[in-house]
């Protein structure tokens, strides 16, 4: 096998700030979205701790009422636009992705350098409002309120309009990817489940950002021209822009999860070292869901004075999504029955997942429910909620994805007993700040409250309290990731014993063309009974598997045909 | 965690929020043994299927098409009954019984204002009878606000320039919790006020007091509470002209002519805001105002009158 | 000219393993692009839908404030411009390069046609204060007609939906225009052939799908 | 998947064709906008254009050739508006079905009191809720 000069890759190949600013290689467009996102959620994560803070007591705490609500806001679109939604796809789906094709590059580099920038254009937008008058009222944005107050949420919709185009860019290019890209071999029955579950999101970025675009263009012209298409004062409708906004955000929230339920996928399988029980029903439940995650969005409106028979239709379809879902999580627990389950900090992550995103699940069944979220919409247990699905299901899987192909990436291994210090104070901290809010919101807490009645404060302060555990937490966890860069150990090949192509066709890091030959694939991405040879002398493997199954692992090339299959 | 819930539910204030309570905890106890299910399984499946041996590969399983279809069926058919039942109560909630006693409910940036048919007006204590279906008809004067009582599990938003309605049957006398729960700007979360429930004979009582004829400055200074955030009575501008010293005094209006500010004058800015508008002040004044009753409006005028 | 290491021709990136694979790779990125495009104009035809339905008088009467003959006029000019397109890509498969640039050129053209009769269009409604929302303030005389009868109630939402439609729209013909600017100087230096049109195909995708839009906008707004 | 799937070269004269049955359906199309077709005039001009643009999707975009993926795309991004307009129209349409709303907006009530008593509207006591 003839790499590139030894020691080169992806990293180093070139240098200086030119060789990345204009790079055109998904693998180094992934690590600066990554640096990108960070800091998205790094802000994001530091105005939650203030509004956390400001929460500790009734009153005023350490903030105003209006900076309360502004930090509340933008936390919120911080989070959602500028973190979760690029988090997993633009992150680790551009590192990942092309890679476990078998693909040198996704089929539009330069797209895809240009959505990192449009990404980078949008954030700054927002973050112009700041400057510009005020954003309140949470990431929502309804009218007529979002209409009535100052020149802020023009700079808000224009940079969230702006950041829907990245990720519509993103998703198109990913789906045209798995079309068009796979490696000889490859068929979508061996697809690994995190590209299912990326391909799946893309379909949702392409079909649903596009009405997010003009529901803010909408919004931006009402305040700008008043032109009365929302405005009940001008004799628009109020609730039509609900309409336009979740036809939009409830899709987003899977753009958010399904990769989440890619990464649990493949960590499953690769820490159970075992088929991912019931894989077509994985596969395809992913493309079903966003699909049917289209027709639910009016399970956010039930008291907003939208008609009845659509309550009734939208709640009905919330529980067809449920089924699946529910389907899925049994899936997961499933892969490890009868496997070989090995407790690396990845897979902490992955098991957390599962306590914390199966409770996320079952409080959406019971917001679900008509006359129950009747009591409960827009309380703190909507808040608990959708941090449960989002934190608990994106960030965590996320972070699970991150310690997963950290070595790959950098090809720096972290310390794995302080990985494991950090994933427990995740969880201990995540569900002390969010299980009392669950609490709160049944006993009737209100939402987007910066002053509250006194019985709730108890419940408040351990939230607070939780908040630092948790913050804790992912301080360590990016102290001892950076750590690693500076003097981690050397990472091998296959540390996981995985077999998606990222682990077993290139080297660690990657050269900079992932492949110098295409790879041809002969088994399942979990087919790990087929693939024994590699863990015969057991401990991590540390060798390229580039004969296929059945032949020995070697350093010589095996000859690779060169034709595609499209 | 009892029947009434002490930690996750407060005590219900009607009876149809005691039938909400029973498809709540239908829903808790199911979702909560099967989340402990999984969870189980998982642990246990950690445990015993731990990693012994770096080579070992374990078998692919065969899968349980009956498991499988288990898996779907009962978690559909609990879904299903879930959501009749929701639907039903849901149904329950948003049909208000046809002899309810109707109040009229206006929701502003960031007070209440209840008007009963008999002439009350009341802004923080929303009186009701007790044993009596009350129906809420709600609209707003600026942006979406929503009426919510955790205790009697209702909500509802409030929409400009559309009316929306609860309805709840208080069943014991006390005070309840009124939230706004949709986000209206800087004080959300100070627009709260209660629901007074007292028995038959108090609440005839009080509603004959409220619609007692107040003497009209009275009434208007009560009134006049909601127009203070944009109208000063001591001198200084606030968004709109000051009171003090207005009536019966010339003044400039935008298009450069002038008026007295007479009892006319005075009703017409109320009632119609943007026919006349003040020399130096934006035309923001809502035209909610409106909706004030005739006695208020004299109210107002006696009101604004003894404002030296 | 080839790649000496694939032996692909020379406009085939490193990443791609034949022509064929780049061309349809190109082409469905288009496809779901134009998706993207249909779902942005699906939320003004919902408006439109939505308003339509909770007014129809007011709909019946304003679309008789558009003039169809200009909308009319412009529907012919861009159905013009779709076949020019169509054309051009005809040519370029048979190797005729002079036939591309020509039809390329027409394009451009009726593209600009089409953007100056808009032009007229909302001078005259601006004239007459028949503006979106807020702004809607019907007024004067004109052929000794009266405009005024035009303000009726839920005008300024036609009217917002009318400017914000075609606006958008118009907006993709001024994008269209660039874009055909810039492939009729990429085709004057010869840079298709039989072989290699990608961005002509795309170009003409994109141009048939801003025809395709107003299709049903003329309809819609002008004449019912 | 054909390999030459996106390389059909569609005859100049089956383009012409297309061109003009889609300028005889504009003119069909406003002609019969001269005529008074009541309920059905929305549905005629819908059909008559989608007509023109299935002509040219079909032949000027050449979907008619094309790969089915590509088919698949647009018919999935139209169902997605058909899921748009048909999901919101259960809301618009219904409005007001049990009485937590009225059906109406209070301006439109103002606006038909004022119609009818042919005076300034009552300042708003109104009550329209259907029972």
């Amino acid at each position: 096998m003839s790499h590139s000069a030894p020691g080169l890759n992806y990293l180093n190949h070139a240098k200086g700030f030119k060789s990345w600013a204009l790079t055109l290689d998904h693998k180094r467009i992934g690590i600066m979205y990554m640096v990108a996102v960070s800091l998205a959620f790094l802000a994001g994560g530091i105005l939650a701790i203030l509004v956390r803070l400001e929460l500790l007591g009734p009153g005023e705490t350490i903030m105003g009422p209006d900076a309360y609500n502004q930090s509340f806001t933008l936390h919120a679109v911080l989070m959602i636009f500028a973190f979760i939604i690029p988090a997993i796809p633009a992150v680790m789906g551009n590192f990942v992705l092309p890679i476990q094709l078998g693909a040198k590059d996704v089929a539009f580099p330069r797209l895809n350098l240009a959505s990192l920038y449009i990404y980078l254009i949008g954030a700054v937008i927002v973050m112009l409002a700041l400057v510009n008058g005020r954003i309140d009222g949470g990431w929502t944005f309804y009218a007529p309120y979002s209409t009535s107050i100052g020149n802020g949420i023009l700079f808000v919709t224009a940079g969230v309009f702006v950041m829907g185009f990245s990720s519509i860019l993103t998703g198109l290019n990913f789906i045209v990817t798995v079309h068009k890209m796979r490696a000889p071999g490859l068929t979508w029955n061996r697809l690994p489940l995190f590209i299912w579950s990326i391909y799946a999101t893309s379909i949702v970025q392409v079909l649903a950002t596009p009405v997010i675009g003009i529901t803010v263009l909408l919004l931006f012209l009402e305040k700008a021209f008043s032109i009365g298409i929302f405005d009940p004062a001008l004799g628009g409708d109020p609730v039509l822009f609900q309409h336009f906004f979740w036809f939009y955000s409830h899709p987003a929230v899977y753009i958010m999860i399904l990769p989440a339920f890619g990464v649990i996928s493949d960590l499953m399988g690769t820490f159970s070292r075992h088929q991912v029980s019931g894989y077509k029903f994985v596969a395809l439940s992913s493309v079903a869901i966003a699909f049917l995650g289209f027709l639910v969005w009016g399970h956010h409106m039930f008291v907003s004075g939208q008609s009845a028979v659509s309550s009734i239709v939208f709640s009905l379809i919330t529980y067809l999504i449920g089924i699946p879902t529910g389907v899925k999580v049994i899936n997961w627990v499933q892969t490890m029955y009868k496997g070989s389950v090995q407790l690396k900090s990845p897979m902490l992550y992955a098991i957390m997942f599962l306590f914390t995103f199966s409770i996320g699940g079952f409080t959406g069944i019971m917001l679900g429910v008509l006359a129950i979220d009747v009591h409960l919409h827009d309380t703190y247990f909507v808040v608990a909620h959708f941090h449960y699905v989002m934190m608990g299901g994106n960030v965590i899987a996320a972070l699970g994805g991150l310690h997963y192909w950290w070595p790959k990436m950098f090809g720096k291994m972290y310390n794995e007993f302080l990985a494991k210090i950090a994933a427990l104070l995740v969880f201990i901290g995540f569900n002390v700040t969010f299980f009392p809010q669950f609490i709160l919101g049944t006993q009737g807490m209100p939402r987007r409250y910066y002053d509250y009645l006194p019985q709730y404060e108890s419940l408040h302060e351990l939230s607070t309290y939780g908040s630092w555990i948790l913050a804790a937490g992912l301080f360590l966890i990016m102290f001892y990731l950076i750590a690693s860069l500076i003097n981690g150990k050397k990472a091998g090949l296959n540390p996981w014993g995985a077999l998606t192509l990222e682990w077993t066709h290139t080297t660690t890091p990657p050269d900079h063309h992932n492949f110098h030959d295409t790879p041809v694939v002969t088994r399942g991405a979990y087919d790990f009974h087929l693939a024994r040879h590699l863990f015969e002398n057991g401990g991590e493997v540390s060798e390229l598997d580039l004969g296929g199954d059945g032949a020995a692992p070697s350093h010589e090339a095996t000859p690779v045909p060169q034709e595609p299959v499209a | 965690m009892g029947d009434n819930g002490s930690v996750w539910l407060p005590d219900p204030g009607t009876a149809l929020a005691g039938e909400v309570d029973t498809l709540f905890w239908f829903v808790f106890w199911t979702s909560t043994i099967m989340f402990a299910m999984v969870i189980a399984a998982k642990l246990y499946f950690m445990a015993k299927y731990k990693r012994n041996s770096e080579s070992d590969v374990p078998e692919p399983v065969e899968e349980s098409k009956a498991l499988e279809a288990v898996w779907i069926v009962v978690p559909t058919i609990l879904v299903l009954i879930v959501f009749t039942w929701g639907f039903d109560v849901f149904v329950k909630l948003n049909n208000a019984p046809p002899d309810a006693y109707e109040i009229n409910v206006r929701a502003m940036q960031w007070s209440w204002e209840f008007s009963y048919e008999e002439g009350a007006t009341a802004y923080t204590e929303l009186y009701v009878p007790v044993g009596r279906p009350v129906k809420l008809n709600m609209t707003s004067s600026d942006v979406l606000h929503s009426f919510y009582v955790p205790a009697f599990r209702v909500k509802h938003d409030i929409i400009p320039n559309r009316y929306t309605a609860v309805w709840f049957q208080a069943e014991e006398a006390g005070e309840y919790m009124i939230h706004c729960t949709e986000y209206c700007g800087t004080q959300h979360s100070g627009m709260n006020a209660k629901v007074v429930a007292v028995s038959e004979e108090d609440f005839a009582a009080w509603i004959t007091e409220q619609s007692q004829d107040l003497p009209p400055a009275i009434l208007g200074e009560q009134v006049f509470a909601q127009c203070q955030a944009c109208h000063s009575i001591d001198g200084s501008s606030g968004i709109g002209p000051t009171m003090a010293g207005l009536y019966n005094t010339e003044r400039a209006l935008e298009d450069g002519s002038t008026v007295i500010a007479d009892d006319d004058y005075l009703l017409e800015s109320i009632l119609n805001p943007m026919a006349k508008i003040a020399q130096g002040y934006p035309p923001v004044m809502p035209a909610g105002f409106s909706a004030l009753s005739q006695k208020q409006l004299d109210g107002l005028i006696a009101y604004i009158k003894t404002l030296e | 000219m080839a790649n000496p290491q694939t032996n692909q021709p020379a406009h085939v990136k490193h990443y791609f393993v034949s022509s064929e694979q780049q061309f349809d790779a190109a082409k469905m990125g288009m496809w779901l692009f134009l998706v993207t495009e249909i779902l942005l104009f699906s939320g003004m035809f919902v408006a439109y839908t939505i308003y339509r339905s909770w007014h129809p008088e007011t709909w019946m009467a304003l679309s008789t404030a558009l003039d169809w003959k200009l909308g009319g006029l412009n529907t012919l000019v861009l159905l013009a411009s779709s076949f020019t397109v169509a054309m051009g890509i005809n040519q370029i498969q048979r190797g005729n390069q002079k036939g591309l640039l020509i039809n390329l050129i027409l394009t451009f053209v009726f593209a600009g046609v089409f953007l100056v009769v808009k032009y007229f269009e909302y001078a005259a409604k601006i004239e007459h204060g028949l503006l979106p929302g807020a702004a809607f303030d019907p007024h004067g005389i004109s052929h000794g007609f009266d405009y005024a009868t035009y303000n009726v109630p839920y005008g300024p939402q036609f009217f917002s939906i009318y400017f914000v439609m075609t606006g958008i729209h118009g907006f993709h013909v001024l994008v269209g225009m660039g874009l055909f600017a810039w492939i009729t100087w990429k085709a004057k230096n010869g840079a298709f052939s039989a072989d290699y049109y990608t961005p002509v195909e795309n170009c003409g995708l994109y141009w048939h799908l801003v025809d395709i839009i107003w299709i049903f906008l003329f309809p819609l707004l002008y004449l019912i | 998947m054909s390999h030459d799937s996106g390389h059909h070269i569609i005859p100049v004269k089956m383009l012409y064709a297309v061109i003009g049955i889609l300028v005889f359906l504009t003119v069909l199309t406003v002609a019969l906008a001269q005529v008074e077709l009541g309920v059905f005039e929305v549905p005629v001009a819908l059909a008559i254009a989608l007509t023109k643009a299935g002509f040219v999707v079909m032949i000027f975009m050449a979907l008619k050739w094309d790969n089915r993926v590509n088919a698949t795309i647009l018919a999935v991004g139209g169902l997605f508006v058909v899921v748009f307009i048909t999901f919101i129209l259960l809301d618009t349409e219904y409005r007001g079905d049990l009485s937590n709303t009225t059906e109406g907006t209070i301006m439109d009530q103002q606006r038909a009191d004022q119609a009818m008593e042919g005076r300034e509207p009552e300042r708003a006591d109104i009550q329209f809720n259907r029972q």
